[in-house]
């Protein structure tokens, strides 16, 4: 097999020989019962950082994420009592709003995403602080268990977060391939003028990236949330630049129409296999982070692919 | 995140007005902002929360100019809060190490400072570059690296300058305006400087606005682009010193919240992300923007919650204004 | 005097270059002619030291040379003026001349601006252009950008002391006839400066301006001609091993069109500072061919038609209907669009072929957007079959077909929505002979299935060629209609005298 | 030598009995992925990981901390570096991954101390601990309805500190320096910390009995200095003199605070903070700042390990202790220029010696929810 071919494996590959090397060094962190674990411990972040790639995908970014999850953790917080696990609705219903308004931002008045999604998320965080009264709050725990105990069970053995990690995954990857709104996707990642001339309705498009990414994070937000039994305006902080190097470590570059969601999943478990292999090497708490720069520079510098990029930005 | 630019060069001499009117929009936004904050609170024009303002920004100006240049060549830089934090633990490391007074021979922290920045901009540009890891990645990772050696150096400490004639950048004042907010203005002219009479100022310009082309024309475009991040790393390090002197104090934290407030800053001020538009003026005018706005919406009372929402929209409209419509099909 | 020697080029799996002897004297215009592929590009690339031959040598006055990298070789006097535009269009023009080459206005760190502006003039009077050099390059026509490249170009007798030689790569193609004589005479009047290597695709160009002219096919240079012993078609002979003849057009074929039914009707229709008062009919059948220069709104009535501008006076119809909104409205109405730009606008480098060919029409592959793959590829297969294209598969990306294929699969993905208005944009620019006729045939098979094409040709032969209608315009005016039906076909001066 | 070679087999056998575990894991395969730990059963443990994790190593407060956490360790007869650390660098999502991390790295054999970050976080820490049959031990953030009874013992304790009594008092010291009129702005916390709510609280209820003096304006700080020194900046435009008093909720916020007036040439503005950092001390001492309020981070940071330890161990059985050993207050100590000096002799310059198993000693008293 040619170098060319194994290409697209290069995420696979760092996370296999990331897994090798530190348990190799230490042989209990690849106990499966403690890997199953630990997968599902980042089911929000990877619900946030798949949704992510639909907007980076489609060669933008959004940074609102964070700020939306935590604006949902508010809402679901306060709203649990009252509508049940309907506050699954609102919640959705508002990230993807807030996406929307990002998209339009974007496609109609020609800001760019970068700054876009920044100050759309600060409205968010706006909508949070207001909402808590700048209190955490908790949730009514019968109301939480009634409504989403059954989040947090197990089936054969398989915590029923990863379930629904995994049925998110495949709506987002039938998404991505399986339709239209996929297809085109890819076209406006890849080609976008290209798209434009086939008489596609870019702008629509991209709006719909961009909400399903504010979506993706609501429910991210609203696990998270439930998770915690409760929310404030800052829950969810530390989860933004998290779920962008875990969509970039995964090959989904800035550019746009390569990679996807798939490859959003390796990323993110390379980026929580470095995280955790820190504790279970047990190095210095403050050095961790200098470390997980350079690991991060070599992940990048090995799984992405380049062929597509003439011009390295 | 890129741009296609219509296919024009034939916009005519009608086209110009509205040329010009953009050109202009980012300082006549700043002026409505300070017009509307003046009348809804007098005292907001005053020469001392001017002085304030500037105060504040000096600092991010410096990280934000320096971001300007890789932003020109349409690359971005998001290492600024590790290469600040670095910077300004050096500083105040060497500083007192070297005796703990610019009277003594401590003033050699100053340009061993402005190395350390421009060398960590040089190992950021070169693993961009030689890696060929989009500058995203490789600065935020950078970035990382450099918060990270920050809190191995100072274990998390805090590092005070006491030093009277350092401090004196704050409490000092010319004309009402402290020593500091000069300094800011003359590596503002040096700034302006580079990035009109040298060399290595206009070939940022070349590689933003069509790399291949300049590479077609003989340019080593990786030695511009080294370079630049070697240069906004220099910058980025008065800032730490220029952060260090409002404060007193040095440490990881530094560099914290300067990342995408510079970013914000350079966009809004008219400078274009995907290369080749803006300069350092503009970049002046979107830092003075959200200062302003940040200050303004204190300033009248505005209640806290709703001040980041606030900060959200006025940053969404300015850039808005400031785009030159017509002149792109799309923006990611 | 410049001498490749036996000069190899070889790529994995790829044998480019063959043993190429080159030479050109002083004040020599050289052409360079060959199919796309035959390795003229290559050849332009050793020339200029972007790549470097594998085999043989290259040698300047008898003294062997080898360039690592552009800059070498311009240090050496080889410059190059590019297809596309290569200035920077947000530089001033005086950057752009000396890219690069600052250094000799620098004084302490500092550049002299004047000193460089003075410069510029100086040779911008080379090539006769008066502008003022602190001008933004993007305020210029592109004749104008063109003249500057080469005036960039020709700033290197000043700093390398042997002879020049300029490459000029399809200079003509965005230019008008007016704006090429232009440039041809000032070429001519600059061999006292400089030799130059002519590359066009443009036959009768070439033979007007080279004294001698390669012709390369399959890597190897096949045969040098002198301009006194040239002639297109044994020039084209040469290059495709085969007769290139008055069926070139495919004339016979071209059948009377169905005036009873109109597919688009302009009357009095205008956009405001593109073109105004323009009326015509499209009918099904009829090859109607837009002939001016460049920015004479050509491109803008395609772009009316495609829902892309907004007609501000007049009225359009589509089909007996009002004009299209969006481009996406033009779609569903079966308006396809061919555009110039075929890399970028054309297919989406980095889809594969089916992907490609459905996206116009994703929505009759689907069942409440989830896609029927399989009927897809089936579809694509269908076409690849139909057309001839050159693909391994269907799931090869596009970005990895020649031009000529991608062309196709453009065309295809047109024909197989059932799209009966069709707009071409230079459908065969940069496509070799072969992919030429290809579309030709296409053109002629989609009139004789009823479908009606406005064409924007890229050279005037094409479009006396091709059309049933010639409308000519200028500067966004019509001016005269021709009706060219087979053996009663305008002639080159008849459009060359109202466009221009 | 003894210590070392001790050290060496203790850490063997630990590693021996984690790849036992895995090992049991491996073998067990999806029937025993359900039941999630034998740490359930486990009564006591021997030799647990001690571990604290907290927010960051940027803010003295929380270097404190881990200062007490390290004279723990180093009273057991390990060293410092035998206390791991956690930092979440303010994001709960990493706090309890990290958790989570730890927990199957030493399969539960683990003595617990953090601080989750926010408060919504206690919950899902707490239960992984016990759930894998760890003890923990947290500080500061848990919710209201989350009590360490309910876990049985592997919840061994949390230690708050009620903020609103001596912000208050402080807040006494600035209005009476003020002179009992004028105005006064409060510089807070992150607006949704309990801390951060308190200590405003508390100066509200030190206004009522000064009605001459107007609170200003209170806008949250982030506990962060740069972000204080802006904000101070802005109130010093928009209210000027009318500024007579300025009330911080703790001391990171008050250098901010004491630069921003420095910068305008301002030095006699009277300034109350909070936490006691050292450096805050010395301001107190040369009466930069009239009061802070000491909240002995170093013996909180060590004494909430050793809870956890000492759980852990099976020293004692925390479900057999009354709930005030379960919930309770940490102390305060107030600091005015007059005790600054000595406080510093006392607490700052050599740091006592605690006693780590008198667990409750210096504490304040039973948590009191409103």
């Amino acid at each position: 097999m040619s170098l060319e071919k194994l290409k697209p494996y290069f995420p696979w590959l760092t996370l296999g020989v990331l897994l090798l090397l530190v348990g190799a060094v230490n042989p209990s962190f690849l106990n499966p019962a403690s890997l199953l674990q630990l997968v599902a411990d980042i089911v929000p972040l990877f619900i946030m950082a798949v949704g992510m790639t639909f907007a980076i995908y489609i060669g933008g970014i959004d940074l609102s994420v964070q700020q939306v999850a935590n604006l949902v953790t508010v809402i679901a917080t306060v709203y649990l009592a009252q509508f049940g696990v309907f506050v699954t609705v609102i919640c959705i219903a508002v990230g993807f709003a807030i996406g929307a308004v990002s998209g339009w931002v974007t496609t109609r008045q020609f800001v760019p995403s970068f700054v876009a999604t920044l100050a759309m998320g600060f409205i968010a965080l706006s909508g949070a602080r207001f909402l808590s009264g700048e209190r955490a709050l908790s949730m009514n725990a019968e109301a939480r268990d009634a409504s989403f105990g059954w989040m947090f069970g197990n089936t054969g053995g398989v915590p029923h977060e990863l379930i629904i990690a995994a049925l998110l995954l495949a709506l987002a990857w039938f998404l991505q391939t399986r339709t239209t709104f996929g297809r085109a996707l890819k076209s406006v990642g890849a080609g976008e003028l290209a798209a434009v001339a086939s008489g596609l309705n870019v702008h629509r498009i991209k709006i719909l990236a961009f909400a399903l990414s504010g979506a993706f994070a609501a429910i991210a937000g609203l696990m998270f949330s439930v998770k915690l039994s409760g929310g404030d305006a800052n829950l969810a902080n530390g989860f933004l630049i998290l779920a962008i190097v875990a969509v970039l470590v995964g090959g989904t570059p800035l550019t746009g129409g390569v990679g996807g969601v798939i490859n959003t999943l390796v990323g993110t478990l390379i980026v929580v296999v470095i995280r955790s292999a820190m504790v279970y090497l047990e190095i210095d708490a403050t050095m961790q982070q200098m470390i997980f720069g350079l690991i991060l520079i070599l992940a990048i510098a090995t799984t992405i692919d380049r062929s597509k990029m003439r011009i390295v930005k | 995140m890129t741009i296609l630019e219509t296919s024009g060069g034939k916009r005519g001499r009608a086209a110009i007005g509205r040329e010009v009117l953009v050109k202009w929009a980012p300082l006549l936004v700043l002026l409505v902002l300070c017009g509307i904050f003046a009348l809804m609170e007098p005292r907001f024009l005053s020469t001392r929360n001017f002085a304030r303002i500037l105060i504040a920004a000096s600092p991010a100006l410096m990280v934000a100019i320096g971001v300007t240049f890789v932003i020109i060549m349409g690359s971005i830089d998001l290492s600024m809060e590790g290469t600040v934090s670095v910077c300004a633990v050096a500083f105040a490391l060497c500083f007192l190490w070297f005796g703990g007074t610019l009277a003594s021979w401590a003033w050699l922290a100053l340009p061993i400072t402005l190395l350390v920045g421009a060398a960590l901009g040089f190992i950021n540009g070169l693993i961009h570059v030689k890696l060929k890891i989009p500058s995203f990645m490789a600065s935020l990772a950078m970035g990382f690296v450099g918060t990270g050696l920050a809190m191995v150096t100072t274990g998390g400490d805090r590092i005070r300058i006491e030093d009277e004639l350092f401090r004196s950048l704050l409490t000092e004042r010319i004309l009402n305006f402290p020593l500091m907010v000069y300094v800011a203005g003359i590596f503002l002219l040096i700034a302006w400087f580079i990035q009109t009479r040298t060399t290595l100022g206009r070939n940022f310009y070349a590689v933003g606005g069509g790399e291949d082309l300049a590479v077609a024309s003989g340019l080593n475009v990786n030695r511009v682009r080294v370079m630049g991040f070697a240069l906004a790393g220099m910058f980025f390090s008065v800032g730490a010193l220029l952060a260090v002197g409002r404060i007193g104090i040095a440490e990881t934290a530094t560099g914290n919240n300067f990342m995408f407030l510079s970013i914000t800053a350079v966009v809004v001020g008219g400078t274009a992300l995907w290369g080749g538009i803006g300069g350092v003026w503009n970049t002046l005018v979107g830092v003075l923007i959200v200062f302003v706005i940040g200050n303004g919406m204190v300033v009248i009372g505005l209640p806290g919650y709703v001040q980041d929402g606030v900060l959200g929209i006025l940053v969404i409209l300015a850039v808005i204004l400031s785009t030159d419509r017509k002149s792109i099909s799309f923006v990611k | 005097m410049y001498q490749l020697n036996k000069v190899d080029k070889t790529f994995p799996g790829v044998h480019a270059l063959k043993a190429v002897d080159f030479t050109i004297g002083r004040g020599e215009i050289v052409g360079l002619v060959g199919e796309n592929g035959a390795g003229k590009s290559t050849l332009m690339k050793v020339i200029y030291g972007a790549y470097q031959p594998n085999g043989g040598t290259v040698s300047i006055d008898g003294t062997t040379v080898r360039f690592q990298n552009p800059r070498q070789a311009m240090d050496h006097g080889i410059g190059m003026v590019f297809q596309e535009q290569s200035l920077i269009i947000n530089l001033t023009v005086m950057e752009n001349i000396f890219l690069g080459f600052e250094q000799q206005f620098v004084r302490w760190g500092v550049i002299d601006w004047k000193a460089m502006a003075k410069a510029a003039r100086h040779q911008l009077r080379k090539v006769k252009l008066d502008i003022d050099p602190a001008m933004v390059t993007s305020q210029l026509s592109f004749a104008q950008r063109q003249l500057v490249e080469l005036a960039k170009v020709l700033a290197l007798e000043e700093r390398i002391k042997g002879d020049l030689v300029i490459l000029l790569d399809e200079p003509t193609s965005v230019l008008a006839r007016e704006e090429v004589e232009l440039l041809f005479s000032l070429v001519r009047e600059l061999t006292s400066r400089a030799s130059f290597i002519f590359v066009s695709h443009r036959m009768d160009e070439v033979l007007e301006l080279s004294d001698r002219i390669y012709v390369m096919k399959d890597g190897a240079v096949v045969d040098v001609v002198t301009q006194a012993e040239a002639n297109v078609d044994a020039i084209q002979r040469k290059m495709v091993g085969r007769d290139v003849d008055k069926e070139y057009y495919r004339e016979q074929l071209q059948k009377p069109y169905d005036a009873s039914k109109t597919l688009v009707r302009f009357d009095r229709a205008s956009v405001a500072g593109k073109f105004s008062d323009i009326s015509f009919d499209l009918h099904a059948g009829e090859v109607l061919c837009l002939v001016g220069t460049e920015g004479s709104g050509r491109e803008a009535i395609l772009r009316t038609i495609f829902g892309l501008e907004r007609p501000t006076g007049g009225t359009v119809d589509v089909k007996g209907a009002s004009h299209c909104a969006t481009a996406q409205e033009a779609v569903a109405r079966g308006v396809g669009y061919v555009p110039r730009e075929r890399k970028v606008e054309g297919i989406v480098d980095g889809m594969n072929v089916y992907e490609n060919m459905t996206l116009s029409q994703m929505g009759r592959f689907s069942t409440r957007g989830v896609l029927r793959i399989a009927e897809e590829k089936a579809l694509a297969q269908t076409w690849i079959d139909r057309l001839g294209i050159k693909t391994p598969d269907v799931y090869k990306d596009c970005g990895g077909l020649s031009g000529g294929n991608q062309q196709k699969v453009v065309l295809a993905k047109w024909r197989s929505g059932g799209s009966d208005i069709i707009l071409l944009d230079h459908p065969t620019r940069g496509l070799d002979i072969g992919a030429k006729e290809d579309v030709y045939d296409m053109i002629r098979e989609m009139c004789n299935e009823g479908a009606g094409i406005v064409l924007v040709a890229d050279t005037l032969e094409e479009a006396i060629g091709l059309s049933h209608t010639i409308l000519v315009l200028k500067d966004g005016i019509f001016q005269k209609r021709f009706d060219g039906s087979p053996g009663d076909k305008p002639t080159l001066y008849d459009l060359v005298h109202h466009m221009t | 030598m003894s210590t070392f070679i001790k050290k060496f087999i203790e850490r063997e056998k630990i590693n021996r009995r984690n790849f036992l575990f895995a090992s049991a894991y491996g073998l067990g395969g999806a029937a025993a992925l359900g039941a999630f730990g034998p740490g359930t059963a486990r009564a006591a443990l021997t030799d647990p990981t001690i571990a604290w994790s907290y927010r960051n190593r940027t803010n003295p407060y929380w270097n404190e901390i881990v200062s007490g956490g390290e004279a723990f360790v180093e009273s057991l007869g390990m060293s410092k570096g035998a206390l791991t650390h956690l930092i979440n660098e303010g994001s709960s999502e990493k706090s309890l991954a990290d958790v989570k991390a730890i927990l199957a790295k030493t399969s539960g054999n683990l003595a617990l101390a953090i601080d989750t970050n926010d408060a919504p976080n206690a919950r899902p820490v707490v239960e992984a601990v016990a759930g894998a049959g760890g003890y923990a031990s947290t500080l500061w953030n848990k919710t209201d309805d989350l009590h360490p009874w309910d876990f049985g013992d592997n919840y061994v304790s949390h230690m708050s500190w009620s903020d609103e009594g001596p912000a208050e008092q402080t807040a006494r010291i600035l209005l009476d320096a003020m002179g009992g009129k004028g105005g006064v702005v409060h510089l807070g916390g992150i607006a949704s910390n309990n801390p951060a709510i308190e200590r405003l609280q508390g100066l509200k209820n030190a206004l009522k009995d000064y009605p001459d003096v107007e609170l200003l304006a209170a806008e949250p700080a982030d506990w962060d200095t740069q972000k204080a020194n802006q904000v101070m900046s802005a109130f010093l435009t928009r209210y000027g003199d009318e500024i007579t008093g300025v009330h911080c909720a703790n001391d990171t916020i008050a250098y901010g605070v004491l630069e921003a007036l420095r910068a305008e040439g301002i030095e006699d503005m009277p300034i109350v903070s909070y936490d006691g950092n050292p450096q805050a001390v010395k301001l107190v001492a040369d009466k930069k700042i009239l009061a802070t309020v000491f909240t002995n981070p170093h013996w909180g940071g060590g004494i909430t390990a050793s809870l956890a330890y000492h759980a852990a161990t099976g020293h004692f059985k925390p479900s057999e202790e009354p709930n005030e050993h379960r919930e309770f207050y940490g102390p305060t100590i107030l600091i005015r220029p007059e005790d600054a000096v000595e406080f510093k002799a006392n607490y700052l310059d050599s740091v006592p010696t605690y006693d780590w198993t008198d667990f409750w000693g210096p504490s304040n008293g039973a948590i009191v929810y409103k």
